[in-house]
């Protein structure tokens, strides 16, 4: 299933010069900034804090007021947000060369500007872009994107149509599930689901949803490289 | 040999349990204190746990036993303790979770100077003896004997795993065979060929070169301690582990 | 000060624009896969024009070494390939292949010269932020104390050990030693390094950006102003620079030991300004300025470049009339005339 | 700030090359979990889950209340989990911490996001006034795996609890006390049970119900919530190491095998308390009033 | 009806013992001595830090309140100063309530012994040094009449409840009251509370000095201790 991409996404790298590096990302309506600090000594080294042999993964997603219809205030505390906080930094933990920078700590700070569905999958793709743009050695990308069911769970497995990157409104309505990839050959990375839906028809959706990871891959792909060039043009210049 | 005097905290300590010795002072070992401002006539010796009480009359002392307390150090028990980051001088390692980190000198091995001295990783394992412990002051464990200068079976522990016991039955274990009521390892020694380490803090290390000896070791250990085998049970254990391995 | 409004940069151009790329990981691995190795001169400062990315495969001929920024993987025919963990460049060193990442934190090496900002002082060393990973140490007997390098250090100077640098102070140093951990260890024993004063500190992105201080021959040079004297130039291979009106060394090139050792007691650890006039604080404003257009423009910084960028400066100047603030437009104009005269 | 201590470098070592020949410590089968005992209390909606060392005792408290203003339909029902250092010293009172965060999500996600109780039949007068189920799980031993066995815990106290009765007549509302009226059992829709694999070896070695010595070196986990009829509530695979999406696929075939015993054993357990309870045989009539609805709702999920 | 107590229920925590009252079950949990945060830290003496969990739902001020009643109390029991800056954590959780509501105040003192013994029994199995033995119990004064550890019955519509706890020799540690009552009253109260707890501690031998020893009922607590450490000494009949 191709990902219609035509005017949907748009990303950037570098786009905040205080960060050690930057990404700005649109999936549809879903818009995000992403810095990423260090990695940098983590602040808190008492006696009693363990000394990890690599860095340690911070994660903090701060969601605008202003950016869903209903203009409510998501706190920090909110176990929603922690619990994609989690997922985003232990995602990246198991990706990031973390034991090249013992005891130190790198910040991801993502800011959601708007959002339209696919929330956690913008979240992580910006915050690979904003890490390639750090120049964190990574093993791969990860890249990840929302499959959705078109049936109700209710209904027969056979007609179920998978889709492919939903909006807020198909969130809404149907079954889906957020998988991301890395390392490449169909790994799957983060996996998270939160409807009801029969078993049998997972795994047509975990399929399309794999194929769409390798098309978002392809893209954050070519948006490193030309950013590269913009650079290295500079550069030579 | 074992009295049957069960105490509760805080009651005197009867008379005819003192152990019988005119010379020679009385030591108190765990569990008990002594009230200096009782009367000359009276000892007023009080536990502060509830236990059995124990008494030495060769070594003129006296003891209670808690089954379940959290390992205390105390100045020449054998531990296992694990290395938790290390500093310019010493390596700070864990005795038990959630204590302060007992300190443990980087020349502190047998034959060590600056050149030849082992270099431990955060979360390696060593076979320690308790050097100082004292209230409110760090614990200090070495990996060599103070006496001859050898290690005399301490250091790192290579390979194997560690178990968790309880650090009475690791008190037990250590009593030597039959003592403490065990014969696990004695038994198994006949049958299989491992190393044992067992720390007075509850943790026993154990290799034998094969991951279902290793394995079947462990679990009699821990079979052993939390199920309470009577000795025949323990052969009988034994056996079947021997057989399945 | 005039403030110029930037129009907002017009949104990237859409994915679908531009021709499928990479539509499957696996054209991927094996489009990239044959990059003309042999042809990359070796050698420091001479990187390939292609870009790689994390993940990539470099190659899978057994001749090359790994360096930085690549890791092994073993693929499905069980071929072990060196792969990239970054965005960059490859670097050919004889037969070791590494990534110089399009821009990356600073990490230390041996020798080089970098400025620091106190962040923690501890008994008998401080923890200088020099823009790595981690907190750079600078221990209390790797500095040159007041009365000259024979004197024995005591614990009085332990307990005055803020009296030389406090929090929050900055200095220039070099790095002496790499711990393990990829820490460096700092040493100011040097007359050309210490405490900085009667300046001005800016930050760039450091080593290893499109932009930013590179290592060169020189990273200390003073710039003869039109104005204001001269102005001391301190490029921090770090990323860190400091820009500050220049002080007079005493009385020649040679100094033996008495000299230094007076020189150091006259405020070598002040941390008071002298005064500095407000020709040369424009002067020095500029001199920044320019620095700034050029990372912004995306060319290194090194002392040709903000030397010819200063003179860019005056001529921009005299062209438009005087105005202090060289952003924009201005400073664009001073990166194009920066890069026609080297070119 | 106490936490859990890592594990020595020998027991991590060991522990992956006792996997790698598919050995665990305590001698399980990889897919094997260990006994498991579920009770019940005296009181109605307590329930108590032992998993080898792990304990979780679930409790089941109602009051009534006024209705949120947005859901004026529907009653309210939260549950509440807080580790405290009854299960573990390094568990602090009162601080956030990533277990907790973890458990309470994926109990919030397989209970009450996948419906499992009917809100609604919570709601007494609309937008005036409801119950408030309060679910409330302590956990008193952490030995690894809390979330299957939380799940376990709350399920069986959510069948085992029972309300009070009440009567409606316009805007009069009569709660009966226990003792006046045999309280009536919560209507619930679907059983979902987590069942969670913690994999090493990147993906290879797949284990069930790991201890926490397990869980301290895992690569990662993939926690799977089902009902018997192969219904998955949820999947959480937050991170790790990746594995080939078939093997994910893999978990929730062994979840379904694994829920199917779990309903089974919850049914076993009502039932043999329902068994003791009624020994006075008092309360036989009244029960077998109260059996149809519940049974009917269970049917009703079968379709 | 003797209260029932268990030692070592729990497998993680040092010392962890359940207690059931007429009214009430408590399950207690003691850590230590464990590494106390700098903020709590005592230069002299070890930090006690007690954690009342509800049956349902999370704490409050009442909660709270018992907490600092329990805390000092503790204090008087443990050996602080053979600890100092290390930390004593004991967790009560309450396990079983009463089916019927109780007045918040009356509720409030009517759990307090439940608490003491569970928490004492829990230092007890954890080995952590105690200076005294001590035994906490629950009066209520109905019609006039005073009934020592009541049922839920007794405790609606009386005029006063009453918690205390004393040491083996008889010092009273802990008292609070609450309702309607007199000093003399009080008084009154005090005494058979004070005779209910020490034959809760009693040696087998003196109880049955004691007058009216069998309505005082057994040596409970005794019992309970002397259980477990000869179920812990077992095996020295074996070897």
């Amino acid at each position: 299933m191709p990902l219609d991409s035509s005017s949907y996404s748009i990303a950037q790298l570098s786009t905040q010069a205080a960060a050690d590096g930057s990404s700005y990302l649109e999936m549809g309506l879903t818009k995000i900034i992403c810095t990423v600090h260090g990695p940098r000594e983590s602040p808190t080294r008492s006696g009693s804090s363990s000394q990890s042999p690599g860095a340690h993964i911070e994660t903090s997603i701060s969601i605008a007021g202003f950016s869903g219809t209903d203009r409510k205030r998501h706190g920090r505390n909110d176990k929603r947000t922690q619990e994609m906080q989690h997922t985003i930094s232990s995602a990246f933990s198991s990706t990031l060369f973390t034991h090249l920078y013992p005891h130190s700590t790198i910040t991801i700070s993502l800011h959601v500007l708007s959002q339209d569905g696919s929330l956690l999958a913008a979240c992580l793709n910006a915050a690979t872009l904003a890490l390639v743009d750090a120049g964190v050695p990574m093993s791969d990308y990860v890249v990840a994107c929302t499959t959705g069911s078109t049936a109700s769970y209710a209904g027969d497995g056979e007609e179920a149509d998978p889709l492919l990157d939903l909006n807020g409104l198909e969130e809404q309505e149907l079954p889906f599930l957020t998988v991301g990839t890395s390392g490449g050959e169909d790994k799957v990375n983060v996996l998270i689901m939160e409807t009801r839906v029969q078993v049998g028809r997972l795994e047509a959706m975990i399929s399309v949803g794999l194929d769409g990871c390798r098309q978002i891959r392809g893209m954050l792909d070519r948006v490193v490289r030309e950013h590269g060039e913009r650079v290295l043009e500079a550069r030579v210049a | 040999m074992a009295s049957s005097t069960i105490l509760l905290p805080g009651e005197t300590v009867p008379h005819s349990q003192l152990p019988e010795s005119k010379k020679g002072t009385l030591t108190l070992g765990p569990n008990l204190r002594h009230l200096p401002q009782a009367p000359p006539a009276s000892i007023s010796i009080l536990p502060t746990s509830s236990g059995l009480l124990q008494s030495d009359a060769k070594k003129i002392a006296l003891w209670l036993d808690t089954p379940h307390a959290r390992y205390a150090p105390s100045v020449g028990d054998l531990v296992v303790a694990q290395v938790h980051h290390s500093s310019t001088e010493t390596y700070h390692v864990m005795l038990t979770p959630q204590t302060p980190y007992a300190l443990l000198g980087q020349l502190a091995f047998e034959g060590a100077n600056k050149k030849t001295r082992p270099k431990l990783e955060a979360g390696d394992s060593v076979y320690a003896r308790v050097k100082a412990a004292g209230r409110g002051e760090d614990v200090e464990i070495e990996c060599v004997s103070p006496n001859s200068g050898k290690a005399d079976g301490m250091g790192p522990l290579k390979g194997g795993t560690v178990f968790n016991v309880s650090p009475a039955f690791a008190r037990r274990l250590m009593m030597g065979p039959g003592k403490g009521g065990f014969v696990v390892l004695e038994e198994l020694g006949e049958k299989l060929k491992f190393e044992v380490a067992v720390g007075r803090n509850g943790r026993v290390w154990v290799e034998s070169g094969s991951v279902r000896a290793t394995v079947a070791v462990g679990r009699l250990l821990v079979g052993c301690d939390e199920g309470g085998w009577g000795v025949e049970e323990q052969r009988r254990e034994v056996r079947r582990a021997v057989r399945e391995v | 000060m005039p403030i110029s409004v930037l129009p907002p940069a017009p949104a990237p151009a859409p994915f679908a624009n531009k021709p499928q790329y990479g539509h499957s990981l696996d054209d991927d691995f094996e489009d990239e896969d044959e990059m003309d190795i042999d042809s990359l001169p070796t050698g420091h400062q001479r990187t390939s024009q292609t870009i790689l990315t994390p993940g990539q495969l470099v190659t899978q001929d057994p001749q090359w070494m790994r360096g930085h920024g690549t890791f092994p993987l073993e693929d499905r025919n069980s071929v072990t390939g060196i792969h990239s963990t970054l965005a960059g460049t490859l670097q050919k060193t004889n037969k070791l292949l590494s990534i110089i990442p399009l821009r990356a934190r600073y990490t230390p090496e041996i020798g080089e010269l970098v400025i620091g900002r106190i962040v923690e002082v501890q008994s008998r060393r401080w923890k200088v932020d020099v823009a790595a990973p981690l907190l750079a140490n600078l221990l209390l007997s790797s500095i040159n104390l007041p009365g000259g390098i024979l004197r024995k250090r005591t614990s009085v100077d332990e307990l005055n050990i803020r009296s030389y640098f406090s929090e929050g102070e900055l200095l220039v140093a070099e790095v002496q030693q790499l711990f393990h951990d990829g820490s460096a260890s700092l040493h100011t024993r040097s007359l050309k390094y210490g405490k900085l004063r009667n300046g001005y500190f800016l930050s760039v992105s450091g080593m290893g950006g499109g932009s930013g201080v590179v290592r060169a021959k020189r990273q200390i040079f003073t710039i003869q102003t039109r104005r204001g004297g001269e102005v001391d130039c301190i490029l921090g291979v770090n990323g860190y620079i400091w820009l500050a009106k220049h002080v007079a060394e005493k009385e020649g090139v040679g100094m033996n030991k008495l000299e230094e050792a007076a020189a150091a007691d006259t405020g070598m650890y002040s941390s008071q300004n002298d005064e500095i006039g407000a020709e040369t604080r424009g002067e020095i404003g500029r001199v920044g300025g320019c620095i700034r257009a050029l990372v912004e423009g995306g060319v290194k910084v090194e002392e040709g470049t903000v030397k010819r960028a200063y003179e860019a400066s005056l001529e921009v100047d005299e062209v438009d009339g005087e105005e202090d603030y060289l952003g924009a437009e201005r400073g664009r104009t001073v990166v194009e005339m920066v890069l026609s005269g080297r070119g | 700030m106490p936490s859990e201590p890592a594990p020595s470098t020998n027991e991590s070592t060991f522990l992956l090359s006792a996997l790698r020949e598919n050995i665990r410590l305590d001698g399980r089968a990889l897919d094997a979990y260990r006994p498991i005992s579920l009770t019940f209390g005296s009181e109605y909606g307590t329930a108590d889950v032992r998993l080898g060392k792990t304990r979780v005792l679930a409790k089941i408290a109602c009051e009534v209340t006024t209705p949120y203003p947005d859901r004026k339909f529907d009653g309210i029902f939260t549950i509440n989990t807080e580790l405290s250092p009854l299960g573990s010293p390094a568990f602090e009172v009162g601080r956030q911490d990533t277990t907790e965060l973890l458990l309470s999500r994926v109990l919030e996600k397989t209970i009450r996001r996948s419906g499992a109780l009917d809100t609604e039949s919570l709601c007494i007068v609309a937008g005036q006034k409801c119950f408030h189920l309060k679910a409330t799980l302590h956990v008193l031993d952490h030995d690894g795996n809390l979330v299957d066995a939380s799940c376990l815990a709350l399920v069986a106290a959510l069948l085992h609890f029972r309300r009070q009765d009440i009567e409606v007549k316009g805007e009069d509302v009569t709660i009966f006390d226990v003792r006046e009226r045999e309280p009536i059992r919560l209507t619930i829709q679907h059983r979902p049970f987590c069942v969670s694999f913690s994999y090493y070896h990147n993906g290879e070695v797949m284990v069930q119900d790991a201890t926490l010595l397990e869980e301290q070196c895992r690569q990662g986990e993939v926690v799977v919530s089902m009902n018997r009829f192969g219904e998955v509530a949820q999947i959480a695979k937050y991170g790790g190491a990746p594995v080939d999406g078939l093997s994910v696929l893999s978990c929730t075939t062994a979840a379904l095998e694994r829920v199917k015993g779990f309903d089974r054993m919850v049914t076993e357990a009502l039932k043999a308390d329902e068994a003791r309870r009624d020994e006075g045989g008092l309360m036989a009539e009244l029960s077998a009033e109260n059996e149809r609805p519940t049974g009917s709702m269970l049917v009703g999920s079968e379709n | 009806m003797s209260p029932s107590l268990a030692l070592h229920p729990l497998v993680r925590a040092d010392g962890s013992a359940t207690f059931t009252s007429n009214l009430y079950t408590v399950l207690a949990a003691a850590n230590g001595p464990v590494e106390v945060s700098r903020r709590d830290e005592l230069p002299e003496e070890a930090a006690i830090e007690v954690n009342i969990r509800p049956s349902s739902g999370v704490g409050g001020p009442r909660e709270r309140w018992m907490e600092s009643v329990i805390t000092s109390l503790l204090r008087s029991l443990l050996l602080v100063h053979l600890h100092p800056r290390m930390l004593v954590q004991v967790t009560l959780q309450i396990t079983a309530e009463p089916s019927i509501k109780l007045k918040r105040g009356v509720a409030d003192v009517a759990l307090l012994p439940t608490l003491a013994n569970a928490a004492f029994a829990a230092l007890v199995d954890g080995g952590l040094p105690l200076e005294r033995t001590m035994v906490a119990a629950l009066a209520v004064v109905r019609e006039g009449e005073v009934v020592v550890e009541p049922t839920e019955k007794d405790l609606v519509g009386c005029q006063s409840v009453h918690a205390m706890a004393y040491s083996m020799k008889g010092e009273m540690l802990l008292t609070e009251s609450t309702g309607r009552f007199d000093l003399e009253l009080w008084e009154d109260v005090s005494e058979r509370l004070r005779e209910t707890t020490m034959a809760a501690m009693a040696k087998a031998g003196e109880d049955e000095g004691m007058e009216g020893g069998a309505e005082k009922g057994e040596p409970w607590l005794r019992h309970a201790l002397k259980e477990n450490v000869v179920k812990a000494n077992a095996w020295r009949e074996g070897g």
